[in-house]
């Protein structure tokens, strides 16, 4: 239900790759602060900049890279700095049994293969390009994908035989039989993702907002994001 | 092309036998909403029957063992309204029917326009439908129904709304058109009736009251509407000592016309209006039947004026109504000499 | 009394739309299927729809109506283009329809400054969702409804209005109920695409449970984290919408035949 | 003959949509404008959508005017549950649906086999855009052709049947022509949202360069990296959109009015 | 409620001008597509025409300097077609007009009942328009356009598609009615011009061709259509040594009716068919005039048989068309006596 007249809200702003994570932090956050309710509001990080440029009220805004949290900085329209608290690296998605023998970076120039990514423009499928380009790998896949969930589903359905996608998206998928399989490659190394956090100016409770960034930066949350998959900062 | 006609409609009331022979054309007569429209209807094949049989030329169009579609049946029906295609041109109205036969594109013009030509109607070919008026519309549904060339024509009104200087041009065509078809007319016009039938039907709710050739049938009327249509007087009621013992309680002496009705007989007394003579008070003489009644009307009847009294009525020179002093209201005394009622029964 | 072939090609076209619809409901859990779709959070989602929906909806016969009588009935310059544009919103993907409404309601929008003086934040709130379903839906309900009008033709209003019936007064009594069944499948329509509204929201209100996350974009969220969860949302989505068009009226008008 | 007040709501429906246009007018970089449409990503994905939507339209029409037909002018037991799930396309989120054609014609989907034994590979291919597209788009068309359908009642039919017309001929020279003017709309909403389409198509089709990449997928990618290009290639959307439903004839029929 | 109309259309061909007085009945005449829906149209207010004018008791309705919209005009139009609301029930259709003026839902309700009354339509009261008949509907349709009260009635063939035995009540209905309303009235009767109109304008090809009281024009037409109408015999030609030059050739001899013509002057010669004898060889004797012609169709005419040879026609006993041996296609000669022609200039 809606806020009562008694409840504090408060608003966090996260990028979709962090929905799990943030809904299991977001309910610690209340348990342990009584009569504040948090409003969590996914979506792509550049969606959620726009939206908080266009007068969205947000208290905290996590970002699935620096470039939107820049983006928002450099607005003015963060309390503070950003702060880091996860990392994440790509990894390999096949559908269940690994029809097509993947092993391998390499194998995904295999002709015949059909490989989804990311398109270059999001997050995940810059990461894919660097990725490719260290390790000298030309990749050509049958559709460049415009969310990581989309990447799933064409790996999931068994229509796409490999995608690119982070590792925490492939523990979330899970391995049954409308999971994926995770297969890591060295390369993946050379590219890592890192999560900043941060408070949103003129929020109406800058020091819930501040807490929360806490809980996320500290102990409890690197547990809830290292079980999810994300690496440290 | 004989045509066997059995109509159930029970929730219009309509339960109607008709048969029409090959060639015939029947004209079916009767109040509004008698079921002229209806039986039309059943025999296009556009109203199923809840109970009925139609059958064309030995073959069953309706009935219990199937059904043939309208445009399988080779019966043309022009409605009572004219619905002409409103994105057809006239002449592509008319040529719809030879199209729908097969014929081609050419052939089916020529054949629209000329049958444009018979209904007087050849210089609107171009126009559409939405810019003509009302009785141009009427005669181009006509020749649209005329160019099906189907085996049994069903007109419903075909000269409604056609202005005098047509409609006997018309007629004359229709006369030729229909004299070796099979036809069923509906028409509100005894000269229709007189001049394009062989046959009358009357309906009456739902009902077939009088059948018969059409000159029989309107000069020796057995229903008040056929009375009506034909022109006649009529007076209803029981055969008691030679007189018509009227059910609004007149008697009317007449000659029986065929062999005698027994007395308690069900009989009709049937005179014309020009047999009438109108007085003021009951006159003496030669035995007479004498009326008492109230002027309800008057109406010019070609050169002479026709005096009406509820359901009868007389016709009187101009100048004898004028010396009478008719008028509405006025209460008067209408005389026919005996010689001049049939009786017949019903 | 339709031609016989007829029947195969619509045959085809009913399966196009019927068998992805069964290719969904064969991968629901079935098993935990009552579990997932009675959770707090899809309750509130799918109360949020309804009645975001049921408001840009009445929203959409208010404005849609009249809009549909002037483009029917009227005559004037420019009318085509003016057309052309009403029908905007039908072609633009609804994330684009979203992101003109942030550049005009929004706070740096064209009406930005405006709305502030007024005190009233548009964007991210529940009005923002019943105007991003408005906004796209109100065309379904002009062109269905401009389509009806001038199937109806003018004659019985030029009759009315000889009878003495004020233009309101033929509105109400005769065109309005004329074209009745145009205007509950233009409302059907207008609800149905609120109702599976997504791309306008999104952008345009956010995704805030309780305020502007709508089945639909719920739906989104649960992709991410339970497909199985999703695809079940998605065939409540669908049973809500055939209730919702099957309570239309579609019963046909007496035609009266052929007399 | 409309009463005045109506102009009111009316104005205010096409401010609702209009101003959201000119919101997004106001945000294009004109200076760069022709540079930014002119790409040639820009016009392939443009030549795409617009190949596809074609296909898609066309496709619409051979299954929709049956489907229209079949709802319109026959009666059968549960013709109402029918006619709710045809619509189904309309209501359900555009990416729900594409996974439900993932579902259905995917390599795993319920026709997944029978569709590899006859060597077709739906997936990632442009017959996917067009699938995705029509799933979408068939119901506008059959909405909308059925209620002129309705309207136009079943007069002229039952005279050129008594005129010796088959229903075959009936259907091509009286019904079709009749209701030409709810086709052309019907097939103009299908355009349209065939254009607009985006949600089923990136999730069913994918999104590659000249293979499945249409102008709303395009726009989405732009929107990230260079959003002036994004309202840039919008616009042209937009424009695209006017003169396509601009073209369509809006004559309305003569009504002849009263005799 | 004084009407005076101009209408110019000049895409139908149509500019008529009229005057109706008030509480006057005018009769439009004319053949189909001479205009007459489309005067009732621009009185109406429902056709806006070129260049025209229409002025009710004074205030201008159609003119130069405004429009007054029809809902406004207090103009009752009953067309052509009956057009009932599909939507609403009879007596709904009928209570339109009196709910429109402001009247509540009883008492419209209760007038409309009334008029129903008026039409013998008080028992469909109930149905919907779908579900009743032609001539039924036809009726509805004259009962609404009476309820609405108007200033100005105007009546589009109210009695077309009506049956003989609701036309002559409905005639006295409207005779009542109309008695004391200004009405424009278009007819194909000739009996509804007579009874129930006090003027007759004719109009034909668009042009008022005449225009006077009824019982003159219909006795002494000067135009083809309203001899035709009126059932008269007509030759236009010029006067030259008391006789009328026909334009076909034929001279006819006749009583100057009115102040005797100039030499050359254009006039008609008039005569009732009941004043023609038909030869089949040419009469010495009295004078007469002689018309050498051949028979195109014989119908009957109460008692007797009409003749008729193209344009004119004779008016026989059954008895002399038989001893005539009449059929189409026989020549025979019509003689009229002159002192039974009339002649005037038109
Ligand atoms: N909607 C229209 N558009 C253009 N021309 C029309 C239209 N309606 C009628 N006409 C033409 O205008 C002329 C006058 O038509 P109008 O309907 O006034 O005739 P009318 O005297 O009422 O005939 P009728 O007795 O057949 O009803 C005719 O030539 C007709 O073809
Ligand atoms: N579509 C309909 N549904 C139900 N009843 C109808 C329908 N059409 C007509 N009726 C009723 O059926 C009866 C017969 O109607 P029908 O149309 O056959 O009469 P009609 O003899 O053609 O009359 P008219 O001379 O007025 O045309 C009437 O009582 C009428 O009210
Ligand atoms: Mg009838
Ligand atoms: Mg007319």
């Amino acid at each position: 239900g809606g806020p009562d007249d008694d409840t504090t809200t408060l608003t966090v702003y996260a990028a979709a790759s962090l929905t799990a994570t943030f809904e299991q932090l977001g309910e610690e956050f209340e348990a342990e602060h009584d009569g504040v309710d948090v409003q969590l509001s996914f979506g792509g990080s550049a969606d959620l900049v726009t939206q908080i440029q266009e007068g969205a009220h947000a208290d905290v805004f996590a970002s699935a890279d620096t470039a939107n949290m820049d983006e928002l900085t450099g607005d003015g329209l963060a309390s503070g700095d950003p702060e880091d608290f996860a990392t994440n690296t790509l990894e390999i998605a096949v559908p269940p049994g690994n029809p097509a023998g993947v092993t391998g970076l390499q194998d995904l120039a295999k002709p015949g293969l059909d490989l989804v990514v990311c398109a270059p423009e999001v997050p995940c499928g810059a990461a894919a390009q660097a990725v490719a380009e260290a390790a000298g790998v030309t990749l050509s896949p049958v559709s460049e994908e415009q969310s990581v969930t989309d990447v799933l589903a064409k790996v999931t359905s068994g229509e796409a035989d490999a995608g690119l996608v982070y590792r925490t998206d492939v523990l979330a998928a899970g391995d049954g039989a409308d999971g994926v399989e995770g297969i890591e490659f060295p390369e993946a190394a050379s590219v890592v993702n890192t999560y900043p956090i941060v408070s949103v100016e003129g929020s109406d409770e800058p020091d819930l907002a501040r807490e929360f960034t806490e809980l996320v930066l500290g102990a409890t949350g690197r547990e809830v994001l290292a079980d999810a998959g994300f690496g440290p900062p | 092309m004989t045509l066997e006609l059995t109509a159930g409609v029970p929730d219009r009331g309509v339960d109607v036998t008709i048969e029409v022979a090959a060639g015939e054309t029947v004209a079916l007569l009767g109040p509004n909403g008698a079921g002229k429209s209806t039986v039309l209807a059943v025999a296009a094949g556009t109203l199923r029957p809840e109970r009925g049989r139609v059958v064309l030329d030995g073959r069953e169009l309706t009935g219990e063992r199937g059904f043939v579609p309208p445009h399988a049946r080779r019966v043309a029906l022009l409605a009572q309204d004219p619905l002409l295609f409103p994105h057809l041109s006239v002449l592509d109205n008319v040529a719809f029917g030879p199209r729908s036969l097969g014929h081609g594109r050419r052939t089916s013009r020529e054949s629209a326009l000329r049958w444009l030509g018979e209904v007087d109607a050849a210089d609107l070919a171009d126009r559409r439908p939405g810019g003509i008026s009302g009785g141009q519309a009427q005669r181009v549904a006509v020749a649209r129904a005329l160019a099906a060339e189907p085996s049994l024509l069903l007109l419903d009104e075909p000269m409604a709304a056609l202005d005098v200087a047509v409609a006997p041009a018309l007629r004359q065509t229709l006369r030729r058109v229909l004299a070796d078809r099979t036809v069923v007319l509906v028409t509100h016009d005894v000269l229709d009736a007189l001049l394009l039938a062989d046959r009358v039907v009357v309906l009456d709710d739902g009902r077939v009251v009088e059948d018969g050739p059409s000159a029989e049938v309107l000069s020796r009327p057995r229903s008040p509407f056929a009375a009506r249509i034909a022109g006649l007087n009529m007076v209803a009621g029981l055969w008691r000592d030679g007189a018509v013992l009227g059910d609004d309680g007149v008697a009317i002496r007449g000659l029986a016309a065929e062999a005698g009705p027994a007395p308690g007989e069900r009989v009709v007394a049937v005179f014309r209006p020009s047999a009438v003579s109108v007085f003021h008070e009951a006159p003496g003489g030669s035995p007479r039947n004498s009326l008492a009644v109230t002027v309800t009307d008057l109406e010019p009847h070609g050169d002479q004026v026709r005096v009406r009294a509820g359901h009868l009525a007389a016709d009187l020179t101009v100048q004898s109504a004028a010396e009478l002093d008719l008028a509405p209201g006025v209460r008067v005394v209408f005389a026919v000499k005996a010689t001049e009622v049939y009786v017949y029964r019903t | 009394m339709i031609p016989r072939w007829v029947y195969a090609p619509a045959a085809l076209g009913v399966a196009l739309v019927l068998l992805p619809l069964a290719g969904m409901a064969s991968r629901v859990a079935w098993g935990d299927f009552v579990d997932l779709v009675t959770s707090d959070s899809a309750l509130t989602a799918l109360s949020l729809s309804l009645r975001t929906s049921l408001v840009s909806t009445v929203l959409c016969v208010l404005l849609g109506v009249p809009m549909a009588l002037v483009l029917a009935r009227t005559e004037f310059p420019g009318q085509g283009v003016l057309r052309s544009l009403v029908l905007l919103p039908l072609v633009l993907p609804p994330v684009v329809g979203g992101i003109a409404l942030l550049y005009t309601f929004g706070r740096r929008g064209l009406l930005g400054d405006e709305l502030d003086l007024l005190g009233v934040q548009v964007a991210f709130s529940t009005t923002a969702v019943v105007l991003a379903q408005a906004f796209v839906s109100l065309p379904f309900l002009v062109v269905s409804l401009e389509g009806s009008l001038r199937s109806a033709g003018q004659r019985y209003e030029v009759v009315a209005a000889t009878l003495g019936a004020s233009p309101t007064t033929v509105l109400r009594r005769v065109t309005i109920p004329l074209v009745l069944p145009g205007l509950v499948s233009g409302a059907v329509l207008a609800f149905a695409r609120s109702l599976g509204e997504f791309g306008a929201t999104i952008t345009f209100a956010g995704s805030l449970e309780g305020t502007t996350r709508t089945l639909p974009l719920y739906i989104y969220n649960l992709r991410v984290t339970d497909p199985d969860a999703a695809v079940a949302m998605s065939l409540v989505l669908v049973v809500v919408a055939v209730v919702v068009i099957g309570l239309a009226p579609q019963r046909p008008r007496r035609t009266g035949g052929l007399r």
